[in-house]
């Protein structure tokens, strides 16, 4: 049986990982495939770290959570202390590179840092800081295309880019530069 | 007990200090500050958002420690007789 | 060492910051009642109970001996605490949700029977853990999760009128207030009073504190204070209800914060 | 209401989460009322609801607790409307009471529970720690239907069927999910039930029916309450003997592999997801090992189970549970020589590793 | 044909006589529900709910639909039931424990929401048919199996005000009054108008009717008289509590009985 | 509590209700609180408890619903005092709900139970119909002892067994009796316990410890809410360990004539008084029966019974309800061939004669 | 319909009928009754208890009619203008 | 195993058979047998008919309510409807005179009607009905004495006789009267 592609993605409260999950679940989901999200939640409405599964394969998706990520991107301290259990052997392992932590996994696939953060804050705007984590995983893991990313986006977005269309073109840039930042890193 | 290390900022009437371990970046101080004198500041507070600082203008009433619900600001005023 | 936070000596420092969202209502009501039970110096006798709802996030938030209860039922809790041993102050605190729907029961009998205990009900107009829907004290148009257009008075009535409710049904020796976050120093009486009373035996002590909940009104600062400040304050009114005769003739008069 | 437009036309596909996915099927299903109370993690089921209520002509109150919101419901039905509720943990505890009630006047009502941690407030995520109570809650034989689902398509179809099981039957019935169902967003097959043939069983009023009581027709008089012993008796066991008669109509099982196989693992639910995905990789690769997964679990697919078990295979039980459903399959199969193993994870999704793991040793005969 | 009893046309007679005890106030506050019912010409519209307690043996006791339902909830059945066919006129009858103590939120959060439905309450002073426990109206001093010594007010307090308690949290629509089989005409007219209040589709309408427990009181017919007329009437104040606007100028004005 | 007086001084027999007994033997016992709600047929336990409470300094009070008594026992509970309620049908349905949070948190309480017929009201009078809700109620596991009496003297023996068990263990601990257990009247030998040489299991207070929390010592924080599904998973195995680490130090039964038995029957409760005089006769009379009687059903004396089921006998159920016994029973013999047969009148005393008739039909292989 | 038979007593105002099948004897009418007119009867009520039985002085006022619990009472005041 | 006696008294509720069936099992307690008394009860408090069902023997009795009585006493019609389900072959069933009932049941040891109320309402006085249909019972089945009985009487009424030693006399005359009703009946 074909495995699915199964992501985990881990951040703050106001980092937007859940977005991204959503839109990577549902463009796949769009594309034909089989696309299966879900968020962590717990008993605060605010503060705890927020967690996303999600997987994308070509057959019914098992299990909601996995034990074991493919791709797993955390972009905090805590966010990386709480990504450690569902990481193992086969795992690539991505990290923001401007985060300072003491917990980053041993014997994983592979460990990236990405200098998202940053990016996002010099070269575009820290309000589509997700968009290229978006981008990243898309890098990463091919589970969508660009173009399919751009869709989902436009679906969720459409609306506002109608009164600025500037914005529209800033979250393509965030997809596209997400894409690059994680080139050659596999 | 855990030792919080504050930035304090003289003001005219006393001394404004926040604790940016404790802030969440509400922005309950600055909308209630009589003053209007709180503003966002450029360091995070606990949640990795921005957190206040003062500037001028505090008249040390201590309206934005009162209504904090995360005590993190503390206002000392100077003593008047002084 | 610097200036450190203004902490209430009663909390506890090592839980901090604590579990409520950014201008969380909850806890400037807790700061009032860290300080009340500082100045009251009664922190070895009291016993703090919270109910389920975002209260729960409080489970470890005092240097005081607390118990977490269930949705609706700490008012029983510290009922069956305060009747087996009457030295403990008990105080129960919970959401409108908790009080006046799941918990009706408990909050109206533990009234008429004057119990001896003190509770603080947190008023924020809707059911804030669960993620915002309506409580009993929603108020007419307000949205929620589940009145997306809005509150209609015509199918579910108009804000409960909890503090005048609890005064209809009690008798001389209870103390009923309303505060609000919007005035700190205020609430602070109201609930030393309200302490004072149990600790006097005389009764049942109830105070409501408006507060907000920026989450689920989702409001910035700005209009968090405005919808306390203006919008609440026209169906709930802020003062003190109902104020047993020696009480009122003691220290502590209302003042303004 | 035929002037009423239908909440779902035709066929489609969507992806959306779980609890949004129950509110369209209830509103498929010709439900028309729903009254609840919010608790985590079903509250969506209730958001939604409300959402499409000014749409379709739809009733909702938010009560002031879970009795009363059983309580209305059973109101709602009284009065001829299909009428559910949704909760979950504590709240599946306090709903017993007036699910009682309706087990003793054997009153239609579906309740979509969707499960959290326990015991007591426990954690508003997820488990499959209410099993028993769902099963067999109250202080009575556990006269109910509980069909467990394991997928959204499962939550659209077996919606559907439950308000159909309940009003055809007159017994409540439970939709049993979880947090992870309810929360999780995949895709899902949509459609109007009639298209595919499925025909809605009518909700007929119990009280206010035409004419005036003692004159032009008796009066409803329905109770719950009897004098003696031998009067409830009488009215317990002719419950008992409906429910026993209607039972194999009710009852639903899936079961894969389980010929030649020399371990078979049950699970219901999201776990169950994980187990077929374990079971099928091991088939391949030539393990003999089978599944067996009750829709039901009440009336639980004892016989089915039993022909399983006949063939002298080891069980594994898998569950988000302490042996809940352990329990069932243990009664089911009772006098049968059949080893029941359990892989028991309280609160916590079983990784299909550990169940992978387990069952190899088993099969191995360890 | 010989004279008849001169029974409501909505009683059963194949019921009668019903299974009340002998001199218990519930046939009477039944006989003046009948009368109401009668005189309005809704026999067929009207579905009465009766709750756990004595009022239970009211379960077939009117030629009008009936559903007996749990103790202290025939609230929630009959709103639920309301809001599904608002065409019914919904009757919830309950006792004083059904009402004030194990079913108080249903009653204050309908009294809230201001359903529109009418609650019947028999205060009675404490639970009839569990055989005489303290409910929350018993009287101080008064003798229960629970208060073998007499209801003692420091410990559990005084009679609960239901009818007051209801009246503080409701707005215009609302009808509330207390009766008492003491005065049978006018408990009549109350129910008589708490019904056209809900059918006028106003709102909540309450009725509390004070009433005689033979049985446990362990009265003879002369005492039985003098607890409800003299004893409970220092307690509880007979008279309407609150008129909707419309209903105070319409018809059915108050009459002693 | 030294300065008061006795509630029972040296031994004396007396003759008195079941419900007399419960209020007796719970003063023995220690408990200082009673918390309750009015239901039959438990309400004199409370009347009894009223009438003792002056001259022995005992507390009670009478709450609005049962939620609030078993919620206002916890509290009684965590400040110290040996606190207990009494219930019985719906009220003990709604009595799960506090119960699951004494659970979580694991504190001592004790719970009469005087069953009466379900579901819902039911009657007021009797059965055995509250078996899986009392062992098995609420969203979890069923972490509790249940006791189950059928005569005074148990009454008396394990009330004062059941404080014990409870404070000595943290588990929630139930005594299952019944409506004619509590109305009946027959001899009952009552004792000061340390007469006896039981010695009461003191009670602490969780809360209100001298010295100041955070300055002398640190502050109970106590809760039972946990925000991640693995911190609960923890929380609810430690539980369950420490349950089964106890179990075997609580488990209780009685048998009699097992040993070369064709058929044993098993019952609890005042149906068990039935089978015991069938079974003696019948032995007398030289047919090979035995009987088996578990005392605590929860946790049950199931690898006792399973000694019983090895040895190839017919296992006869005798129950006054649908088959709750017989479920807890086919679950401990899981995985043995034993037949395990039932005679279930729910909500009504099974006759002697009934049982003597199907124990002869099954012993001549029928 | 069930036919009752009830015991009539002319009065010097009126009629006043007991309905022995349907009175429990709970003496609430004997007890009312402004002219102290009611007396209990040597025939049983529903419950083998004595029933009740008018005497001399009704003022045929209808108290006792209105305030049977159990509908056992029917008081039938003569015409005034006959 | 030595049997119980059984017996069943059944009659309306102002009849006092509970007081009969407790003084009965209270007496024989006290005198060392074994005894069980359990009264029926339902939902109403008032207007059902009234069942006793008590035990005398030596060996601790068995379950509180039996199927068949060896004694059976009903005093009213509907309290021989009622007792019907517990009368068998061996069963002497005892009814009022008085009463005019259709329900007799059939195939019983011994149907025997006894002038019990007429007997109290001439001889003696309707408050001691009750102690006259003990005498019967305890005349029926020497469960305990006529001693023994007045004893219990004693116990229960002592403070009154205190006050009124006629009232003593009386229930002494009703215990004996109720003796000689049935003495020969067997
Ligand atoms: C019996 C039960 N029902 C429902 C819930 C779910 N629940 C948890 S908190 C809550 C509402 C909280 O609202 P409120 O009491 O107003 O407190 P807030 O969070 O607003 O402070 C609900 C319904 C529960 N935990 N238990
Ligand atoms: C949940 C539940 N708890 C307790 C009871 C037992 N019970 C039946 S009636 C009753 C009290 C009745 O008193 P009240 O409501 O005042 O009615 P009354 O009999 O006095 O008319 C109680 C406690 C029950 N049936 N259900
Ligand atoms: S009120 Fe407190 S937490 Fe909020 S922004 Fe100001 S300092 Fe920060
Ligand atoms: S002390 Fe007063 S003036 Fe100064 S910053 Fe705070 S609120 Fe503003
Ligand atoms: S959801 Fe609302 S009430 Fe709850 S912690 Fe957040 S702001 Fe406070
Ligand atoms: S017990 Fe009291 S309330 Fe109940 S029927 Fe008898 S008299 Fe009426
Ligand atoms: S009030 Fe009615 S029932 Fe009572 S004694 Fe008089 S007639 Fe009979
Ligand atoms: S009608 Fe009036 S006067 Fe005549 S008996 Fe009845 S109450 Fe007395
Ligand atoms: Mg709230
Ligand atoms: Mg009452």
């Amino acid at each position: 049986m074909a495995r699915p592609v199964k992501i985990l993605l881990a951040g703050e409260g106001g980092q937007g990982v859940q977005a991204v999950a959503e839109i990577i679940a549902e463009a796949a989901y769009e594309k034909g495939r089989e696309a299966l999200y879900i968020p962590n939640f717990g008993i605060e409405q605010r503060g705890g770290v927020s967690l996303a599964f999600v997987q994308v394969g070509d057959e019914p998706i098992g299990p909601p959570r996995f034990e074991t990520a493919d791709l797993a991107i955390a972009l905090s301290d805590r966010a990386v202390v709480r990504s450690r259990p569902y990481v193992g052997p086969e795992t690539t392992f991505i990290y923001d590179s401007s985060i300072g932590t003491n917990h980053l996994p041993q014997g994983v696939a592979r460990l990236v840092a990405v200098p998202a953060i940053e990016v996002s804050k010099k070269e575009l705007h820290p309000r589509v800081f997700n968009v290229m984590i978006l981008g990243a995983v898309i890098g990463l893991t091919g589970v969508i295309t660009v173009e399919e990313a751009k869709e989902a986006i436009e679906r969720r977005l459409g609306h506002r880019f109608e009164k600025d269309p500037a914005l529209r073109e800033l979250n393509h840039r965030a997809v596209e530069r997400g894409v690059e930042l994680v080139k050659g890193k596999l | 007990m855990a030792e919080y290390h504050g930035i304090t900022v003289e003001t005219e009437k006393g001394t404004h200090t926040v604790f940016p371990e404790l802030c969440k970046g509400c922005g309950l101080c600055i909308a209630k500050c009589p003053k209007k004198t709180l503003t966002w500041a450029d360091y995070l507070g606990a949640y990795g958002t921005p957190s206040v600082r003062v500037t001028n203008g505090c008249n040390a009433c201590g309206t934005c420690q009162m209504v904090c619900p995360d005590c993190a600001i503390v206002v000392v005023r100077k003593a008047k007789a002084r | 060492m610097q200036i450190q936070p203004a902490m209430p000596r009663s909390w506890r420092p090592e839980t901090k910051p604590h579990k409520f969202c950014p201008g969380c209502g909850h806890g400037i009501v807790l700061k009032a009642l860290g300080e009340a039970i500082d100045e009251l110096e009664i922190q070895d006798r009291v016993v703090f109970g919270c109910d389920i709802g975002c209260s729960l996030l409080s489970w470890d938030f005092f240097n005081v001996d607390t118990v977490q209860t269930h949705h609706g039922r700490t008012t029983p809790v510290m009922v069956g605490m305060k009747r087996a041993n009457p030295e403990l102050i008990v105080v129960a605190y919970m959401g409108d949700g908790g009080g006046y729907a799941i918990g009706t029961q408990h909050l109206v009998n533990a009234a008429t029977r004057n119990d001896r205990i003190t509770v603080i009900l947190v008023n924020n107009t809707q059911y804030g853990m669960t993620g915002g829907q309506m409580a009993p004290t929603t108020l007419p148009g307000q949205k929620t999760e589940t009145t997306p257009f809005g509150r209609d008075p015509e199918l579910t009535g108009y804000p409960i009128q909890g503090p005048e409710m609890v005064a209809s049904i009690t008798r001389d020796g209870a103390y009923v207030a309303r505060g609000t976050v919007a005035r700190p120093r205020q609430l602070k009486e109201f609930i030393k009073r309200a302490l004072q009373n149990q600790m006097a035996g005389r009764g049942f002590s109830f105070v409501e504190a408006l507060s907000t909940c920026p989450t689920n009104w989702r409001t910035n600062a700005e209009d968090t204070w405005k919808f306390i400040e203006k919008e609440m304050t026209r169906y709930f009114k802020v003062g003190e209800v109902k104020v047993p005769p020696e009480l009122a003739r003691g220290k502590g008069e209302r003042e303004d914060g | 209401m035929p002037t009423k437009p239908k909440p779902v036309e035709g066929e489609k596909k969507v992806f959306m989460t779980g609890n949004e996915v129950v509110a369209w099927a209830a509103a498929a299903a010709g439900a028309e009322c729903m009254y609840g109370y919010p608790i985590t993690p079903q509250n969506e089921i209730m958001h939604y609801w409300t959402r499409l209520a000014p749409k379709f002509g739809l009733i909702f109150l938010q009560t002031e607790d879970e009795l009363s919101a059983g309580f209305t419901m059973l109101g709602g039905v009284l009065a001829g409307r299909k009428s559910f509720t949704a909760t979950a943990g504590p709240g599946n505890t306090l709903m017993q009471e007036p699910l009682s009630m309706a087990e003793m006047m054997r009153l239609p009502a579906v309740v979509v529970i969707q499960q959290r941690g326990g015991p007591s407030t426990g954690q508003v995520v997820y488990s499959q720690q209410e099993v028993t109570l769902t099963s067999l809650g109250g202080n009575g034989e556990g006269l109910r239907v509980v069909y467990s689902t394991s997928s959204h398509q499962d939550l659209y179809d077996y919606t559907i069927k439950a308000f159909n099981t309940a009003w055809r039957y007159r017994f409540p019935t439970f939709l049993l999910g979880d947090g992870y169902q309810g929360k999780m967003r995949e895709p899902v097959v949509m459609y109007d039930p009639e298209v595919r043939g499925v025909e809605l069983v009518p909700a007929e009023p119990y009280v206010g029916r035409p004419g005036t009581p003692g004159v032009d027709r008796p009066p409803a008089h329905l109770r719950n309450a009897y004098s003696i012993e031998e009067e409830l008796y009488e009215a317990v066991m002719e419950l008992v003997r409906e429910y026993e008669k209607v039972a194999p109509e009710i009852v639903e099982h899936e079961a894969f592999g389980v010929d030649g196989a020399r371990v078979v693992a049950v699970a219901h639910g999201v776990v169950f997801r994980a187990v077929k995905g374990v079971v099928r990789e091991l088939r391949q690769q030539g393990v003999p090992v089978g599944y067996f997964r009750p829709i039901t679990l009440r009336p639980f697919p004892a016989d089915a189970l039993r022909r399983v078990a006949a063939t002298g295979v080891r069980l594994l039980v898998v569950e988000s549970a302490y042996g809940q459903l352990a329990r069932l399959v243990k009664e089911a199969l009772s006098g049968l020589p059949a080893e029941v193993h359990g892989l028991y994870k309280p609160g916590v999704l079983v990784g299909q590793g550990e169940i992978a793991t387990r069952i190899k040793t088993l099969v191995q005969g360890g």
